[in-house]
């Protein structure tokens, strides 16, 4: 069901934002990993994922990059503008990873959004978190103490694999979503979330494609989180 | 009041015009949590191959001012997991089945035919003859020649209504519709999506990995509408509308210049509900401009319109 | 930085490759107030008739989800006309002209053909192939023989380059675009408004009197980026590219196809100061990514894109 | 030069309303009868014409009848949504008419627009102004003093033409704006202000024609007012 959506609050800063939307519908027991199927009123017509970044009492938080279309038209919105969402759609992390572990959240750019919700769903899981970025800028998205998790380039000339390496041991997992020049740099068994574009968000329309070392599967439906051993990665 | 939306083509009775379009909903069962299949006329299924195809290496989609370009490239199980996995389950889906076939050869079509023939729960087959995204290969429905022949093979192997899938874009619609018609085709359906194309331009390559797709949407709707428009004044033979019907006022138009079924492709893939939201829109309509039945405004726009009855 | 917008076609030099599409400017002198004509590449003038004529009875323009429906048909004063009244005029255009024409038998091409050439100001002649809204006609574009005939009889009457302009709508452009330069044309226009249409729920009739026009607007972008992109793939010749060009990534994208030059029809209609926005804009885009010159992006897409220079 | 055109207050009754934009540059010496070419960001495609209702210090008021995309969009609008005008674009009223006579104004639903802003700027020539409408809800748009003018069908079983059958007299003019069957029933030598589908407003790409015994002429750059027994009727 299309839920509308009101934007009530935006935070921008250059190309990331923080948007908060009162929905008049619920969202029905959102986890972490999923995502709603935003669109907009016309165009672009199609309707498009985002990672449910915070979800309280009807009120649900994207964190969003601008990339293009309907990206562009959320952050150039008015207060007030409709939209339209429908979700949570895709499999809850904690449904495909090792329930027993404790998980470095590793995040890039908009991929934070997912590890975000977890680590407020979940937060006995988590044992650390680098959330990478490239520019200072992005600090005034964040309180104080968000900002400890902050990996930024233009900083610290870092990367979040760079301080990975750093700390990493077996027998602590990895949960990513971020680009995938950075997931490809990723240990083998880590946990990682995949962006494709979409159609439908359920599995029907076989837009979201990957292929697997147990053939193609769909983000939508089978993930978002693969193993990252068993992704093709030249078919991406 | 009640307005009956019911419509009787193929010697089938529709509980009503909104049937979904081959593809976006696959073979449906993932769409089950979000429609109440009971509210639509038919499903028509996910295109099936002779052989398990993987489709197209992604990316496979993109969108574009008022439409979608797919490039999905018929990911299908084959018509051997089609008939072993699907069609036990088809009975789970509270309305008719149109199944979609589509060959690459004549032989794949023969075979193709005789399997969905046997099938039970499948009351129609469509034709398939327009896919947009198969590499390398032309459309059979680019030529009314090609047209003709598969239509013949089908009719050939089936008693059960065929449906022949359409291009929108070529240069006369009308010559290939015919030449369905002639082989035995029972109905048109008007059409596939629109060869189109995105270039990314900051990496100066096409957005597709197979650089072009199919255009779907509120962008084609008036394309393929005059399409629908010019074979119905040409031919007496039922349409099914499909491009571009997002809301009940494209279903109407559709209806209007001659479809008697609606699809739904990119609507329903945006909206699972679009169907449920149409149908209503549909019926506030009849009821509003006190028509007792969606029959009556099928095809108007060539007698008059509305106003005329 | 110095970007060098300039292109070099038909041995002409036209300081940037956005130009005016026939129509929706008419002949460019109501325009003169809200742009500067010494900015744009050129300006195809409104297609000249052998006789004059009024036009389709209105509504002759109607919007539709991404475009704009037109079924104008050809408003103009005749070929006498406008060589008494318009051709004195054009050199307040302080750009390079290309002169349209259509005729509705091979005779009138033929004066039409000797009536541009004489005038002096007009630099280039299009052949206006492809007119979707002219009643009862087919278009010569939708056939690969009359189109050589077409640009037969424009060849041996003058030695200004000819340029073909063809519909999109057809099944196989590449067809055609071959017949218009073995016939000899220089370059083609890829291409005129798809044959559309609307109806009004309402009155259950077509908006527009004639029923069909030409869809132009961002809707039909994708569509012609993908002829553009195959007649570029099979053709070595000048293509202009029109088709939903709003922007400057629209123009970067179908110059990446494969067009020299960007025609701009229903961009300049909506906003008369389009052409100037978006050649700011391509500038910008060759700036940031440090390409010297426009013509290096011509036709990239063909060619590994823009990381392989 | 397509202007910003920030919406800053509105004020709706059921299918009509009055859109306060506030304008990021100036429209140039405005004059009643003329209408500026108004833009949604995305959809539609197409700007659309309106007639200017009101304008001072770079506030254009517009008072616009739903009736289909572009309208629909304005209305359901949040305040701060931006549009893009043009113009002001088509022939002053007081460029086409008798400047010696005095008018009556005889305007039926959104016709009314630029009537309101003849009436503003050239007062002394206003005789009578008669305002018809269909229902009574549209009375919460005016003021007292402007409902004065109001002939309202529902409340008084009138319309404007019937009205006007009563103080009609030759010396007085007639400008009317309103629905086509309203101006086929006046007088022959009234002015009327015609609508048609636009395309560029300017008078470039032929939309918007209408035939006159003087052959084919264009609302846009010939109008929008003609004389009524000038106009090709069967032709519209
Ligand atoms: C499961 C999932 C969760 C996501 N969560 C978030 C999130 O929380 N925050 C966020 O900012 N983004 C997220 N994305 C990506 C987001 O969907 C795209 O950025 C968005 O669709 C772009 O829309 P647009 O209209 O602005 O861009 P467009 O105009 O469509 O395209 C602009 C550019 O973005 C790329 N792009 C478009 N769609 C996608 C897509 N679906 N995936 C990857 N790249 C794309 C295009 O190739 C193009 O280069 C997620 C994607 C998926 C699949
Ligand atoms: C010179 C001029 C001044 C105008 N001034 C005003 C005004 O002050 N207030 C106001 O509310 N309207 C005015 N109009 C009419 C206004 O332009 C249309 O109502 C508007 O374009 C409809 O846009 P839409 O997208 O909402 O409707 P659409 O979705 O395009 O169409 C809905 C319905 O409106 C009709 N329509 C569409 N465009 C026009 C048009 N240009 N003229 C007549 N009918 C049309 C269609 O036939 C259709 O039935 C004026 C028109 C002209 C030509
Ligand atoms: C994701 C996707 C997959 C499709 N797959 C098929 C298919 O397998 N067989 C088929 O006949 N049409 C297929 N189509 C085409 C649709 O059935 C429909 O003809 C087209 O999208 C135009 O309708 P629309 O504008 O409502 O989308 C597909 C369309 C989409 C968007
Ligand atoms: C109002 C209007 C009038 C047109 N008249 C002509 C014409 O006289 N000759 C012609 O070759 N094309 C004509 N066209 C087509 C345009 O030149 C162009 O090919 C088409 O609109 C597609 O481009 P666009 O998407 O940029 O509008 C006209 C288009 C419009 C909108
Ligand atoms: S988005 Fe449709 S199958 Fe995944
Ligand atoms: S609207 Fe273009 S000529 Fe009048």
């Amino acid at each position: 069901m299309l839920i509308e959506a009101e934007l009530k609050e935006k935070k921008i800063s250059k190309d990331y934002g923080l948007f908060t939307f009162k929905l008049y519908g619920d969202l029905e027991n959102p986890e972490a990993g999923q995502f709603v199927m935003l669109k907009a009123s016309d165009e672009p017509v199609l309707a498009k994922p985002f990672s449910i970044y915070s979800y309280k009492n009807r009120e649900l938080t994207l964190f969003i990059k601008r990339v293009g279309r309907l990206t562009g038209k959320i952050f150039s919105s008015p207060i007030g503008e409709m939209f339209y969402i429908r979700g949570p759609h895709g499999n809850p992390y904690v449904d495909l990873i090792d329930g027993e572990k404790q998980y470095i959240l590793v995040g890039g750019g908009s991929g934070i959004a997912p590890l975000n919700f977890f680590s407020e769903l979940h937060p006995t899981m988590v044992y650390e978190k680098f959330y990478g970025f490239k520019g200072s800028y992005i600090r005034e998205l964040f309180t104080e103490k968000e900002q400890r998790n902050l990996i930024i380039e233009e900083e610290s000339g870092k990367t979040v694999i760079d301080v990975l390496k750093d700390i990493y041991s077996e027998e602590i997992g990895i949960l990513a979503c971020g680009p995938v020049p950075m997931l490809k740099n990723l240990p083998a068994t880590s946990y990682v979330s995949l962006e494709a574009m979409m159609g439908c968000g359920i599995g029907t329309c076989k837009s979201c494609a990957v292929k697997t070392k147990k053939g193609v599967k769909l983000v939508c439906k089978n993930g978002p989180l693969f193993r990252k051993e068993e992704i093709i990665w030249e078919w991406i | 009041m009640g307005v009956d939306l019911s419509v009787d083509v193929f010697g089938i009775k529709f509980r009503n015009p909104i049937i979904l379009a081959s593809g976006p909903v696959g073979f449906g069962f993932e769409l089950m949590p979000y429609l109440d299949f009971s509210n639509v006329g038919a499903i028509t299924l996910k295109t099936v191959t002779l052989k398990p195809r993987e489709g197209n290496p992604p990316p496979r989609l993109v969108d574009s001012h008022g439409g979608v370009i797919n490039s999905i490239g018929l990911q299908n199980p084959g018509i051997e997991g089609f008939v072993e996995e699907i069609a036990p389950r088809l009975k789970e889906l509270k309305t008719i089945k149109i199944g979609s076939i589509a060959g690459f050869s004549m032989d794949e079509w023969e075979i193709l035919g005789e399997e969905m023939d046997k099938i039970k729960e499948i009351k129609i087959i469509e034709l398939n003859l327009s896919c947009p995204n198969v590499k390398g290969k032309r459309r059979w429905a680019e030529d009314a020649e090609l047209t003709q022949k598969v239509v013949k093979i089908a009719r050939k192997l089936t008693n059960k209504p065929i449906i022949a899938k359409l291009a929108p874009d070529v240069t006369d619609i009308v010559e290939i519709a015919k030449a369905a018609v002639d082989a035995g085709a029972d109905g048109l359906a008007i059409g596939n999506g629109i060869q189109a194309m995105r270039i990314d331009v900051e990496t100066g390559l096409p957005v597709l990995k197979l650089k072009t797709g199919g255009l779907g949407g509120p962008a084609i709707k008036p394309i393929t509408l005059a399409k629908v428009f010019k074979t119905r004044e040409a031919l007496d033979v039922p349409i099914i509308g499909i491009g571009g019907i997002m809301n009940w006022q494209d279903a109407i138009e559709h209806a209007m210049a001659g479809a008697s079924l609606l699809g739904l492709g990119t609507a329903v893939m945006v909206d699972p509900e679009a169907p449920v939201r149409i149908i209503e829109g549909i019926k506030a309509f009849l009821d509003r401009k006190k028509i007792e039945s969606f029959n009556k405004i099928i095809g108007v726009a060539h007698k008059g319109g509305l106003n005329v009855h």
